[in-house]
């Protein structure tokens, strides 16, 4: 049976990793219809969502788990998973189980999770801090520092790339590793207003500003395109979620040689576990429906977590598959995971809505140098206090 | 009495505009009336009104005694001439003439009867092949006749058919025009403001002014005892003159006077009896004022002088009026020369000052 | 231009006053507008020679030299890659999908809009009914409303109809965009035309759709070429309709273009990038080509009237 | 009206029936998508609709907080800059184009099929080729730097200051040729004898076509604003494809934040909200037209 | 001798077409000439020549002696009144007529008396703060001549400034014109195709056909004396008769044959010695034609009559041919009455059948 599959990874290592998927599913006698929407989940996810409230839906989609179909699996238009979970066991399997909990509504497992991904990243270009004659930094602060003489030697410190969601994913990792892991719940769990005005918030804004000043001429647009700044030592540094890493390995770079990789920026290593889910819509068809189930086990099937994640660069959702094959960066990741120190991502603990807004106020904060850190402040904490 | 067309009550508005109001006439049958008027008068809306183009918005229309009122045009039994011609630009002559009786399913073989005969009948013959485009505008109107005349209509309805025309070529068609009617004798209503076509063409002429008719009445009555000033000055080119004066007596005799002018009444024929002290208006038509002739007469200067070839048109000032007298081709007067002229009295009309009604 | 030789030789004598000469080719009125034209279309065609140029590097040459560089070594690759083996997501057939695609709705979408667009303008123009103007107004207005707005109320129709997602749901879509754009301009045209045709028809016994199609529509070439232009390029253009109410399989050659340019792997592929751009374009280009001088002829016949 | 008259009278409605029935598409979209799709958006911009439309009310709160973002405003700066500058450009190059387009040039084909050309293609393309001329390290930016003027600066996409003005090229670029069209087939329009009748008063071109021409072709400028103006309104794609409304929110238009917001931020009464004000807007536009156009006529 | 305009083997092609070839024309001071011909014979053309709005191929063309063929048009020192008006609409009258003098830089004063002075001539002050819009047909061409008046110009070109008004009216500018000529004495160039415009007005007519002048003569020649047969049956309205046959003796007289009917040639006079047997073509204007008068008469019947108030048209069979004739109004003929009629040989012409020049 041809099941209609759409999501948003269409760049080098993200359609890589999307095809061994489509070769699992295809491996259980169906067949993956690949309906791939470039340009982001902001320019997909409208048009997935007219789809299925259009009463055109596909079989699957992905989307960011979390909130962002909420709404939809409300509307009822969404297909209940419980019994293929329980058949699989993904209770047990899935880890940490924060990830099954944003798929669970009223009880009701309703999203397949098929990896974790992590923000809290800084990839620095050895190459880079090699041609400025510096060593490559350890952490933010050596990073901060190394940036003139990068700024020196005609290479952009920090490349942030100008899609919005880069400008807020960037500020999340420094709040992370700048403020803590407390200081973060209280924000976007809590929505302390209060605390998103306190002096532990400005700190972050600050080194939000150098950021600002260090990624000043990276005239790009998208995040591969930044991450391509780095891998060509045009930058030093990006502030970027794991699946960058998908990009190096396209590129044939190797992590600890070429790149270096700083989770937590080096500061405070813990990471988020957001990631990419599939959801399965309601549809008429009955066998479309039952086929509908085979993909959500497919998709947690050891095999193909592991070969998924490795070419995507993620972690996988399991914590009882071999990634032998994985590389220094992702072992990193590995082992922050084991050792628990991880946090929700803000796509699970924020409305879109507000995560639009935060996007809009650091999109503008980047690229408007006279904006200051406590004019951002104040408006951050407006939309922290009318979040949902 | 059976009419062909009779049309009682009219009245038509355009949103507030009444164009037509509470208008009758009646047309015999076979006969031939135009509708004579200034431009916006309502002649085109009357005209589209019989046709069924517009709707009344009270009043009914009658065709061979049948109420056509809500009737299609199609249903009417009658045939329309436009003044732009109307032809189907993207049809032949031919398809032209055809389209409505192929629109009616009519068989074949009768079709090219029947479009065969008009092209006969006006003389189109040759050019049945050709698109309107490559006809000249004579041509272009004869098919446009035609297309009536293949319907076989009780009724021909022309639309100043004739203005988009050159001179030459307007007088020819009107004599074929004419020509037609008495050979086929159908009911024709022609719409115009050229009175030279309602004069030669008419059986009657119906005078129009903003809807309501003034006179309808024969071309000879309309031109020699028109009903009031407006047909009157509205028919005759040049216009007739109009003097505003008096009645009053000198020596026992009935004259019109006016500024010291006397021009005596003899060979007048009211409606009425002429009173001494009424005020008037006399009419005189430039043809009908004779200079240097014999008889009473009154001293008048050439102020310019405009010869036509056949005719001749003096400008004559007399005691502070301009007058326009036609002489012949052939007697021509210098501008400034002084002349006599006196009125052809039996010609002339009187219109009561007032109520501009002929007396 | 030449004088007669009796003037020329009057002149030579100094005979004749000096009178000013008769204007050459090459006359300061001559090189103002001739030189106004020729920068007006550099900066019209600039572009177009850096998409073809472009085109036509490889990437190499494009990182080195700059955009406006002619190419050093002409190569076809990009144009290939971007027909035939681009890639978004899993499918790697480049364009070559969605130009088919593209073709399947641009036709039926063409012809039905312009089809119901032009009885709609013949029925206002010629047939008008008690109301007929308050639907044109507020159809008027509509050309107005910003697409975004529209565009959830008609997921909601067209769910309501059963037709979301289908072809004919984008074909009816593109019929509604068109359709008050398109009314106007063929009202204005029918509105145009002397009523008196129109008279006659009606006297000859021809009825709505006879006068319609028997009368009016071969009369009407110039205002068809231009809806066919004004809808083609539309239709063919449109990225966000083929892309909100169709599913994948159907989506049309610019959201594959769309995917294309912004699928970036590694560094963006300009070569392959302006191909792409190109052959979705080149369809209304051609259309544009072939039948520009109309366009200009049918615009003047109905658009600028009324 | 006599009663007798009414009896034959056919009944209001069947009259002209068959262009009521073919009237009926036009009808349907007027009224159920036009009319209905507008009301429904400006109801629903009262809820607090999220991603998908619920009839709870809020009240105002959706257009407080939409005035209150800067983005909003931002875009609506833009929307002015962007829209007054196309009018005035469009117009002013349109119009000397076709002035110069008619002076019985040679090569009149070619010019036109050159200017009009870029309004074949989709706003897409045509931002993306404007966005890679403009482009700062390979555009003409560093096409003049590498003339020697190393000096130069001109990336005007990636600067929040004129970043508009970016987006205005592209736009004059793909927009001009029809509104050259427009005016040409307007210019042709006027009687010849009026060209005659200036030059035998001795009235210089310039002043012919500033205090007779222009004034003249009147009705026709008012088609072509409102078909520019209307184009104005819902500039949304060239903005995507040459800086999907960056560097920050610096190139945001209205058409944008509500798509953004509708489908994006998943918060559809805001994106309502913001979409009644672009009608808003639309309105402001089309009601002065609307009066010139037809109340002016009905007076005249 | 000075002429006012003088046009030297002045000719002029559109591409490939040749318009005007070779025309030479010398217009005196004060004249009126009017150039009449059908339409697309180059009349505009030529006008537009001497206006300096066409620039000819060849020629050279003077104004009061000086030599303008390269000059603007501004400084010819003319002033043209087009068929469309042209009046500037968006301006009032006042501005329409003061416009030119503005540019002009004219002290205000002046402006102002010469935009009254004209105003007075052309009886358009009420208007003055009116658009062009606002007023009839009549009184827009009055205010285009009021643009030309301004200016003071030395020559005045006409291009059928008449055309597109009703009969009415037409026949009421006419003589103003004629009247505005008769007091400012300027040089009037007027085109048109209405013989009768031509008639009336003109000092002399040029008659054109295609490009070339066929005769430039006064109205009374071109009328009763007309060059060849296009000119004959180009002026009168219905044209004139035209019979073809032959020169024949009969009893020592000359007579003019045709299908066995004669006509005494007697009180022709021509240029040349007439031959017998020489084939010819007579033209007889229907106003020449005598019915029912003395004299040797011919029978013919009335075919068709077409009353025209102050004339009566009827349409005669002679032989074959279809003869108009006008008689007076009061004189009425019911079709198929039979007529006797005979021709004023003194005013008609015979031409050489082969040359169509009149003999
Ligand atoms: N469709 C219409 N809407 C409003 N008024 C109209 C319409 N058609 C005609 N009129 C008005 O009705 C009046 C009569 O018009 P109609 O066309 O019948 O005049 P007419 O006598 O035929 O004039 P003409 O000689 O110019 O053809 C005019 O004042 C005209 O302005
Ligand atoms: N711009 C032009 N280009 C080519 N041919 C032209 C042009 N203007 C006029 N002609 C041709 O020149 C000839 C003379 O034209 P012109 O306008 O002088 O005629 P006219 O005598 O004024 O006719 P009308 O009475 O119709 O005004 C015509 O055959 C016409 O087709
Ligand atoms: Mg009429
Ligand atoms: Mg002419």
């Amino acid at each position: 049976t041809d099941l209609e599959v759409t999501h948003w990874w269409t760049s080098g290592g993200e359609a890589a990793a999307v095809a061994e998927l489509a070769k699992a599913f295809d491996a259980t006698g169906n067949k993956w219809i690949d309906g791939a929407i470039a340009g982001s989940g902001g320019t997909a996810r409208p048009i997935m969502v007219s789809r299925i409230t259009g009463g055109d839906p596909m079989a699957a989609t992905q989307f960011n788990h979390g909130r962002q179909a909420e709404e939809l699996v409300e509307a009822g238009l969404m297909r209940d998973l419980t019994d293929v979970a329980t058949r699989e066991n993904w209770k047990e399997i899935v880890k940490p189980s924060s990830l099954l909990d944003s798929c669970t509504i009223d009880g009701k497992i309703y999203c397949a999770p098929v990896n974790i991904h992590s923000w809290q990243w800084l990839w620095l270009s050895n190459a880079a801090f090699e041609k400025a004659g510096v060593a490559v930094p350890k952490n933010w602060d050596e990073f901060v520092a190394a940036a003139p003489a990068l700024e020196a030697a005609g290479i952009v410190p920090l490349a942030v790339g100008g899609q919005p969601w880069q400008a807020a994913g960037a500020f999340d990792v420094l709040m992370v590793a700048i403020a803590g892991k407390d200081t973060f719940y209280k924000v976007f769990k809590d929505k302390d207003a209060e605390a998103a005005a306190g002096p532990e918030i400005a700190k972050v804004f600050k080194a939000a500003d150098d950021a600002r000043r260090m990624s000043k001429g990276t005239n790009v647009q998208d995040w591969n395109q930044a991450t391509n700044l780095v891998i060509t030592g045009k930058a030093g540094g990006q502030i970027m979620g794991d699946w960058a890493q998908g990009e190096f390995a396209l590129a044939g770079q190797i992590a600890g040689k070429d790149y270096t990789c700083l989770p937590g920026l080096g500061v405070n290593e813990i990471i988020s576990t957001g990631g990419d889910a599939f959801y399965f819509p309601v549809l008429k068809d009955e066998e479309k429906s039952k086929v509908q189930d085979v993909l959500a086990a497919t998709l947690l099937a050891p095999e193909t977590q592991v070969a998924f994640n490795l070419k995507k660069g993620s972690l996988p959702v399991r914590g009882d598959v071999d990634l032998a094959a994985a590389n220094d960066c992702m072992k990193k990741g590995l082992e922050i995971l084991a050792a628990g120190n991880v946090i929700e991502g803000t796509d699970q603990l924020l409305s879109a809505d507000s995560q639009k807004q935060k996007e809009d106020l650091f999109s503008e904060f980047f690229a408007n140098p006279s904006m200051t850190p406590e004019d951002a402040q104040k408006r951050f904490a407006d939309i922290i206090a009318s979040a949902d | 009495m059976t009419h062909s067309v009779s049309i009682k009550d009219l009245s038509l508005s355009f949103g507030a505009v009444k164009v037509l109001e509470n208008l009758n006439l009646d047309i015999g049958e076979g006969e031939f009336l135009v509708l004579l008027g200034s431009s916006g008068c309502g002649k085109s809306t009357l005209l589209n009104c019989i046709a069924g183009l517009l709707e009344p918005t009270g009043g009914r229309i009658f065709i061979k005694g049948r109420n056509v009122t809500w009737e299609e045009p199609k249903d009417r039994g009658i045939g329309m001439v436009f003044q732009s011609y109307a032809l189907y630009p993207q049809m032949t002559v031919e398809k032209n003439l055809s389209f409505g009786l192929q629109v009616a399913r009519m068989p074949k073989a009768e079709i090219d009867r029947r479009v065969g005969r008009a092209a006969e009948i006006l003389q189109i013959s040759p050019f049945l092949k050709r698109k309107p485009s490559e006809l000249s505008g004579g041509q272009r109107q004869r098919v446009a006749i035609g297309r009536a005349l293949v319907r076989d209509v009780d009724v021909f309805l022309f639309d100043e058919p004739l203005s988009n025309l050159d001179a030459k070529l307007r007088s020819e068609l009107r004599v074929e025009i004419k020509r037609l009617h008495q050979s086929l004798k159908n009911t024709m209503i022609y719409v115009t403001h050229d009175q030279i076509e309602a004069l030669t063409l008419a059986d009657r002429i119906a005078i129009m002014k903003s809807g309501v008719i003034q006179q309808l009445a024969d071309p000879n009555t309309i031109y020699n005892a028109p009903r009031n000033m407006f047909v009157a000055g509205f028919i005759g080119s040049p216009s007739m003159n109009f003097l505003h004066g008096e009645i009053a007596e000198r020596e026992g005799r009935l004259v019109f006077t006016t500024d010291g002018v006397d021009f005596p009444l003899d060979g007048y024929r009211s409606g009425e009896t002429l009173a001494a002290g009424r005020k008037v208006v006399l009419g005189v038509r430039p043809e009908h004022v004779r200079v240097n002739e014999d008889g009473e007469t009154h001293e008048a200067t050439v102020d310019i002088e405009e010869p036509m070839g056949a005719d001749n048109l003096l400008w004559l000032k007399l005691a502070g009026h301009t007058l326009s007298v036609r002489v012949g081709g052939a007697r021509r007067f210098a501008p400034g020369t002084a002349v006599r002229l006196s009125f052809d009295m039996a010609l002339a009309s009187l219109f009561d000052a007032g109520t501009e009604e002929r007396i | 231009m030449k004088d007669g030789p009796a003037l020329a030789a009057a002149r030579k004598a100094g005979v004749e006053p000096a009178g000013r000469r008769p204007r050459r080719m090459l006359s300061g009125r001559n090189i103002m507008i001739y030189g106004t034209l020729f920068v007006a279309a550099v900066y019209y065609l600039l572009p177009l020679y850096v998409m073809i140029v472009t085109s036509i590097k490889g990437m190499p040459e494009i990182r080195l030299g700059n955009i406006f560089s002619p190419p050093m070594e002409i190569t076809l690759e990009p144009w290939a890659k971007a027909w035939a083996s681009a890639c978004t997501g899993l499918n790697c057939d480049g364009l070559s999908r969605g130009f088919w695609n593209s073709v399947r709705i641009t036709v039926p979408s063409t012809l039905i809009s312009i089809l119901i667009a032009s009885i709609n303008g013949y029925a206002l123009a010629n047939w008008k009914f008690k109301g007929a103007d308050v639907f044109f107004t507020i159809l008027i207005v509509g050309a107005f409303i910003p697409y975004q707005v529209m565009l959830y109320p008609i997921v909601i129709v067209l769910r309501e109809m059963g037709i979301y997602g289908t072809l004919t749901g984008l074909v009816i879509v593109h019929t509604i965009f068109g359709m008050p754009i398109l009314t106007l301009l063929f009202r204005n045209y029918f509105a145009s035309l002397p009523s008196e045709l129109f008279k006659a028809a009606r006297i000859d016994g021809a009825g709505f759709w006879q006068i319609y199609f028997r009368i009016m529509l071969p009369m009407s070439l110039p205002i068809f070429v231009v809806a066919m232009i004004l809808q083609v390029t539309g239709i063919w253009n449109d990225f966000l309709f083929g892309v909100v109410f169709t599913r994948p399989e159907y989506y049309p050659m610019t959201v594959q273009l769309n995917n294309i340019v912004n699928s970036v792997q590694g560094v963006k592929e300009y070569n392959v990038n302006m191909a792409a751009t190109l052959l979705t374009g080149a369809v209304p280009l051609i259309v544009y080509f072939v039948s520009g001088r109309l366009f200009v002829r049918g615009i003047a016949a109905g658009a600028v009237k009324g | 009206m006599t009663s007798q008259a009414d009896a034959g009278r056919p009944s209001r409605l069947l009259r002209n029936l068959s262009a009521k029935i073919a009237s009926i598409p036009m009808m349907l979209t007027a009224v159920v998508i036009f009319l209905g799709g507008t009301l429904w958006t400006v109801v629903y911009s009262f809820t607090n609709s999220k991603l998908l439309p619920r009839l709870s009310y809020v009240g105002l709160d959706q257009y407080e907080r939409l005035w209150a973002a800067p983005r909003w405003v931002v875009s609506i700066q833009n929307l002015a800059i962007y829209g007054f500058f196309t009018l005035v450009f469009s117009l002013v190059m349109g119009f000397v184009l076709a002035a110069l387009m008619d002076q019985k040039i040679r090569f009149e084909n070619t010019f036109r099929t050159i200017f009009l050309y870029p309004f074949a293609l989709s706003f897409i393309v045509t931002g993306l080729v404007w966005q890679w001329i403009l482009n700062p390290e390979f555009g003409i930016q560093s096409v003049v730097r590498s003339l020697g003027f190393t000096g130069f600066t001109f990336d005007p996409l990636y600067d929040s200051d004129i970043v508009i003005y970016g987006i205005l090229i592209a736009g004059l670029w793909q927009g001009t040729g029809l509104v050259m069209c427009l005016l040409l087939a307007g210019l042709r329009g006027i009687d010849e004898d009026i060209w005659k009748a200036a030059r035998v008063d001795g009235i210089p071109v310039w002043r012919t076509y500033l205090f007779i021409v222009i004034p003249m072709m009147r009705p026709v400028f008012i088609t072509t604003l409102v078909i520019i103006a209307s184009g104005i309104v819902r500039v949304y794609d060239l903005v995507v494809a040459q800086t999907s409304g960056g560097p920050g929110i610096a190139s945001e238009v209205p058409a944008k934040y509500v798509y953004d917001y509708m489908f994006q931020a998943q918060n559809l009464g805001q994106g309502f909200a913001a979409s009644t004000m672009m009608l808003v807007t639309v309105a402001i536009i089309i009601v002065p037209w609307a009066y010139l156009e037809f109340g002016g006529r009905r007076r005249g």
